[in-house]
């Protein structure tokens, strides 16, 4: 690498010259995009369909093409003050798990796109970071799978988020174990090992737990909590730990990918756990082709499951596998569609393709005919839904069953777990 | 008069190996000191611990009544002592002239102001002015070692160390740098001269030092060194 | 903690240790012969790992003999990129930042190919051995793992053998210790480094297999492993098999054993931090420090 | 300060020296007054900031020779060192200052024992540095660890502040390129890079001077990392110290060409763009582009971009004048 530097005087002005020509070459690039104008309603949609959070960012935007086709298909929105329904029109970017790229993959579709509103924020960092942009634009945001409830706790005005909070789905981790106990399949007073994702999400998961054991005291006590950080090729150390705490229950708190590897782990070092769960993760295809039988047991709590006895459930299981060729995996695509359902009603509420008067209809928006857990999908005042989680098991024979809350439930737990 | 360098039981091991074991002299100011020894004689360590490119495991250097030992090498050139290199090490990106500024810049000079000139002057005074521009890369041999003398002169060094100046040199070469040597030394520069070729050595020096195995074996004139049975042994006892 | 958990600790880390030699030697063979750090490495890591999966996935073929066809495979991938592309660098007794410039914008190839091939979604082997555990009294070892310390154990000991008893591991050796001593008893340098770059990427595509079957793996797999190996190499004096097994085991131990004083989320950065601290305190390896005593003494 | 400025060369380049700079500056400076829209904004900061870290490794890398993979240390510590220092009330330019500080602070801690190595050896070694930090700064908890670190926005968004604050820092980044390539320190810089030893033999200090130069670009990376922090308000350890960054900081002024005032520059732009626009349509084909690049790049032309139309250049004036 030698002799780089010359007399710069021969191609100085050459090289600003191209610096200049590159500068130029960006702004055509960045004055264009949809001029959306009045004949179709632009949406924005940010997910990761690349990158580590590749394969439920895929689920989360074939829900939204999904609820955007069925959507047109009926002709579009109704907007009352054009007098005329207008087709939704997609305007997709791919952040490949990126926080920064998201951020900045917002701000482009809420600024140089032209959009009414942006869908997306797939896992808790990538909406944290995505979640700056709303207000500055003043364009609506709602996130279909980031859940941690800081996000909605620094007076945000244009952000709302299909995902119930984290802290209750640790509740109802703790609260299904406490009816497991109650049923006198598990003993009372049982040691709790936590492994938590190094989040807020871990966070707010370990919280809602900790709620629930204060709440009822006796039922279990923690005797081992610590963090990981997710992305991690190996948690031999974090369950070597896990193992010398003998504890009798195991719940982890993890994205998919870590889940897959740690449970793999886990397996091969030969631990037992009476229960286990890897918090919202644990039905998906993915895991059950890395890992096979190795996944039976494993309980889940989650946001929606296909397993729901509702009529409109059962309907969109049935249009998701006719447009993607398989059924929804876990409940990703579900929140997603959910959330542009959401968002149409709100558009066609306002009766305009104004941004706050959408905004002011999300926030009282409400979905009576919802496939979420309960039926009902409203925002909350911080802009959040509040839906309650189903706690699904994992069954020998790729069979899934609900098991918590009763009312819902297609089957019973299996406590303890058979060795 | 006080010697400009005064080294006194000189020590180098390298991984178990003595390459150097107590060696002690002292250098007159405005000498030229040929130092002379078969291969491995350790003649290169000694120039290279005097330049501070390495560092003696005991004994100690003093020059210029400071105690310089285990100094670094930029801290021995701005002290005066400078060495030349073997194989000449141009800046390959830079020019001539701007080889031999680093040496005006950084070295006991330190200038600022005028050193341009200095520069000029320095090449014109080795002969390689015309080449000022040049790219150093673009030297033939002989006008490199100009060159690496060039840069070490810029530091206006006290004492001047010359590794091998003549190696790789055409006859006219060698006279003509032999010439720039006692030119050099006609300034006021002390050299010490480590050379393989002893005709060109003795030639030039006025004093010698002899080494074998890492032992200084005799010094003094280049007569009274050549007529020296045990340097002629040691000579002698290698080629044999 | 009860010495059953020690033990358990202690095995879990000589079999580490193993799977960290496999990783590593190809790394060594191509530094000691050629003086190139090959940041590649982790690349073929990657491209071994898919290619033991995809030869299971699709004909059923046994990871194991997966893994001993890698080293065919791998060693004519490596001979052509060194054809291709590292033989147009100069060589140096020294390491070069051309040659790790280089390599590194491969390693970025490669993950783009893996990309473009295997999409971005993690991949496992899943064979019956996979969560097998072999289980003797309190004292658990998960098979598979018994399985790759064995096949690095074996691999390392041909690697011993080729290098000892022929024409190419007496070409090897003298390059290691002296290319211009090599070069003048008769060593052909580019023949020997072309094949000696083929050897080390068999041995990282081989290894790649054997990560495969502990890990699961995406294009992105490799980096953490790469770090690892330098750490092994540096702490192992960067060009002895010897060294090699040593730095593995030292770095195995010093890993599984901090999870009893650090949490278990700071684990990675032991083997970046003993990076660092290897190549500033111990720049001839542990070795090293025996040379030193030597000298004092 | 320039001999080779004094030693005669024609005034004209001279004049190109001063007038092109403030030339670009001003159009850049302008740029915004043709409504240009936010998002046309949002890329010239991006590219901005990218300008003035490229420029910043340029001066150790390209300058002195020194490979570091380890510089998204230094953006990521001047992230969060504004993001903190602003939501404790700290004014958003003594936050870059402190961003500079905090991050020289950290190449002084991380230059001391590292320059000790050579070459590659320091090339690797940074690469374990920046992947502890990373490690760390995951798990610290003042800064919310692997939960990120968001500035509490206390007054509304205005983005040419944030446009001009990162042209402000370019401009420095280019001035301080500047000054350094044409003076004593910028010798010493080219001269270790060349021939370290030879260079320690004439005087220079090696050590102090690649410390001196790691400080340098620490306080330009860390700023721009604070300039960065500022605008996007949300800022997470595996988004700042991520071994991307510190790849990507390394690439753009290879691909522009090192040793060069504008190499650097070039290579941001180019990286900018590609990000931009490739990254939408094809998200993982610039890992194909920047490494098929950086083996060109060895193989064939040294110095990147600013190479290649050095070569082209004079052959196209040839063929004009002839």
């Amino acid at each position: 690498m030698a002799n780089y530097i010359c007399n710069p005087t021969k191609w100085y002005s050459l090289s600003v010259g191209l610096l200049f020509l590159a500068l130029l070459a960006v702004l055509p690039g960045c004055g264009k995009g949809s001029k959306g104008g009045t004949n179709e309603i632009a949406i924005g949609v940010v997910l990761p369909v690349t990158g580590r959070e590749a394969k439920p960012g895929q689920y989360q935007r074939e829900g939204i093409e999904l609820a955007i086709h069925q959507i047109n298909q009926g002709g579009g929105i109704f907007v009352r003050e054009l007098g005329k329904k207008l087709p939704v029109k997609e305007v997709f970017y791919d952040d490949g798990s990126d926080q920064a790229k998201s951020a900045g993959l917002v701000e482009r579709a809420m600024s140089a796109d032209n959009v009414v509103a942006v869908l997306g924020g797939y896992s808790t960092a990538l909406g944290e970071a995505e979640s700056v942009m709303p207000d500055r634009y003043q364009t609506p945001w709602i996130t279909t799978g980031a859940a941690a409830s800081t996000i909605f706790s620094h007076g945000y005005q244009y952000i709302f988020g299909t995902l119930s909070p984290t802290d209750l789905l640790g509740y109802t981790t703790a609260e299904f174990l406490g009816s497991v106990v109650d049923h006198g399949k598990l003993k009372k007073g049982l040691k709790l090992a936590l492994a938590l994702e190094n989040t807020d999400h871990g966070v707010d998961y370990g919280k809602g737990i900790d709620k629930w054991i204060q709440e009822h005291p006796g039922y279990f006590n923690v005797v081992f909590s610590e963090k990981f950080d997710l992305g991690s090729t190996d948690f031999s150390g974090l369950l070597q730990k896990v193992k010398n705490a003998r504890a009798d229950i195991f719940l982890a708190d993890a994205h998919l990918q870590d889940y897959i590897t740690m449970h793999r782990q886990y397996m091969q070092t030969a631990m037992y756990h009476q229960m286990i769960s890897y918090g919202a993760r644990g039905p998906e295809a993915d895991a059950r082709k890395a890992l096979g039988d190795a996944t039976n047991y494993i309980f889940a709590g989650i946001w929606w499951s296909g397993k729901l006895p509702y009529p409109q459930v059962k309907r969109f299981a049935a249009d998701y596998q006719g447009s993607t060729g398989r059924p929804p995996d876990s409940w990703y695509a579900a929140t997603a569609y959910e959330g542009m359902r959401a968002l149409a009603a709100a558009i066609e509420h306002a009766g305009s393709l104004n941004k706050t008067a959408i905004r002011d209809q999300l926030r009282t928006v409400e979905l009576t005919d919802s496939l979420l857990p309960g039926q009902v999908l409203r925002f909350g005042k911080n802009g959040q839904i509040n839906t309650p989680f189903v706690i699904v098991q994992n069954k020998p024979g790729d069979k899934v069953d609900i098991v918590y809350p009763p009312d819902a439930a297609t089957g019973e737990a299996i406590a303890p777990k058979p060795r | 008069m006080a010697p400009i360098l005064s080294i006194d039981r000189v020590t180098k091991y390298f991984a178990g190996l003595t390459a150097l074991k107590e060696v002690s002299f002292d250098l007159q100011p405005g000498g030229i000191y040929g130092l002379i020894g078969p291969n491995g004689a350790g003649k290169t360590t000694l120039l290279s611990i005097l330049a501070g490119s390495i560092q003696p495991t005991s004994g100690t250097v003093v020059f210029q009544d400071r105690n310089v030992t285990g100094a670094k090498s930029f801290a021995m050139a701005q002290a005066g002592i400078v060495r030349t290199h073997q194989v000449p090490r141009p800046f390959r990106a830079l020019s001539v002239l701007e080889n031999v500024e680093v040496g005006v810049r950084f070295g006991r000079s330190q200038g600022s102001a005028g050193d341009l000139w200095d520069a000029r002057r320095i090449l014109e005074w080795v002969g390689i002015a015309h080449l000022a521009d040049a790219p150093s890369v673009t030297l033939s041999v002989g006008d490199q070692k100009r060159l690496e003398l060039a840069r070490a002169l810029a530091t206006r060094p006290s004492l001047l160390l010359c590794d091998e100046v003549c190696s790789g040199l055409t006859e006219p070469e060698t006279a003509s740098v032999l010439r720039l040597l006692r030119k050099i030394q006609d300034a006021g520069t002390t050299i010490l001269y480590v050379e393989h070729n002893l005709k060109a050595i003795m030639s030039v020096s006025h004093h010698v030092i002899v080494m074998n195995f890492g032992e200084k074996l005799a010094e003094g004139s280049p007569e009274a060194v050549q007529s020296d049975p045990s340097v002629i042994a040691a000579y002698i006892g290698r080629t044999a | 903690m009860s010495a059953v958990d020690l033990l358990n600790l202690l095995i879990a880390a000589l079999l580490q240790a193993g799977v960290y030699a496999a990783m590593s030697v190809g790394m060594t063979i191509i530094y000691g012969v050629m003086k190139i750090v090959n940041l590649a490495h982790a690349g073929f890591l990657m491209l071994g790992a898919y290619f033991v999966y995809e030869l299971y996935a699709r004909f059923h073929i046994d990871p194991l003999l997966g893994v001993l066809l890698a080293f065919p495979v791998f060693f004519l991938i490596g001979m052509s990129v060194h054809w291709v592309l590292v033989r147009r660098i100069p060589t140096s007794d020294q390491p070069t930042l051309t040659s790790l410039l280089l390599l590194f914008g491969l390693w970025l190839v490669l993950q783009n190919l893996g990309y473009v091939v295997w999409g971005n979604s993690d991949r496992a082997i899943l064979t019956p051995r996979t969560l097998d555990v072999l289980q003797i009294g309190p004292i658990s070892f998960p098979t598979v793992r018994l399985v790759v310390f064995g096949a690095a154990l074996t691999s390392l000991g041909s690697l011993e053998f080729v290098l000892h008893k022929t024409w190419f591991g007496r070409a090897v050796r003298a390059l290691m210790q002296n290319s211009d001593a090599g070069r003048i008893v008769g060593v052909n340098v580019e023949r020997t480094a072309r094949v000696a770059f083929g050897v080390g990427i068999a041995f990282a595509g081989a290894a790649g297999g054997l990560l495969a079957m502990i890990y699961s793996f995406s294009p992105d797999f490799g980096g953490p492993f790469l770090l690892r190996s330098f750490v092994v190499i540096v702490m192992g004096g960067l060009e002895s098999f010897a060294g090699v097994a040593v730095g593995s085991v030292i770095l195995a131990v010093v890993e599984t054993f901090c999870i009893l004083v650090l949490p278990a989320n700071y684990q990675p950065a032991i083997a970046f931090s003993l990076l660092v601290l290897a190549l500033i305190v111990l720049p001839e390896g542990v070795a090293g420090l025996w040379n030193k005593r030597r000298r004092w003494a | 300060m320039n001999g080779a400025g004094k030693s005669g060369a024609s005034a004209r380049p001279r004049f190109a020296f001063a007038v092109a700079p403030l030339l670009l500056l001003a159009v850049l400076a302008a740029l915004p007054a043709f409504s240009l829209g936010p998002n046309t904004v949002r890329l010239l900061f991006v590219t901005l900031v990218w300008v003035t870290i490229s420029i910043a490794w340029n001066i150790l890398g390209g300058f002195g020779g020194q490979v570091s993979f380890g510089f998204a240390v230094f953006y990521g510590l001047g992230a969060y060192t504004a993001a903190l220092s602003v939501n404790s009330g700290v004014n958003s330019i003594l936050s870059l200052l402190l961003a500079a500080s905090v991050a020289v602070l950290a190449s002084m801690l991380v230059g001391l024992p590292t320059f000790r190595l050579r070459g590659p050896y320091f090339a690797i070694a940074t690469i374990g540095v920046s992947e502890a930090v990373r490690v760390v700064m995951t798990n610290v908890s003042m800064t919310g660890g692997a939960s990120g670190y968001r500035i509490i926005e206390t007054r509304p968004f205005h983005q040419l502040e944030h446009f001009y604050a990162a042209l402000a820092l370019a401009v420095v980044a280019v001035a301080v390129s500047m000054q350094v390539r044409h003076s004593k320190f910028g010798l010493a810089l080219i001269a270790i890079r060349e021939d370290e030893e030879a260079a320690s033999d004439l005087g220079v200090n090696p050590y102090r001077t690649k410390l001196l130069a790691h400080a340098l670009a620490a306080a330009l990376t860390g700023s721009a990392g604070g300039v960065f922090a500022q605008y996007a308000a949300f800022i997470h350890p595996q988004g700042v110290f991520a071994f991307g960054i510190g790849v990507a900081i390394l690439l753009m002024p290879i691909i522009g060409g090192i040793g060069t005032v504008w190499g650097p520059v070039i290579g941001a732009v180019v990286y900018g763009l590609i990000q931009e626009e490739l990254i939408a349509s094809f998200p993982q084909l610039h890992l194909l582009i920047y490494g098929s690049l950086l083996i060109l790049i060895v193989l064939f032309e040294p110095a990147g971009i600013v190479g290649i139309a050095r070569q082209i250049v004079p052959r196209l004036r040839a063929r004009m004048e002839g």
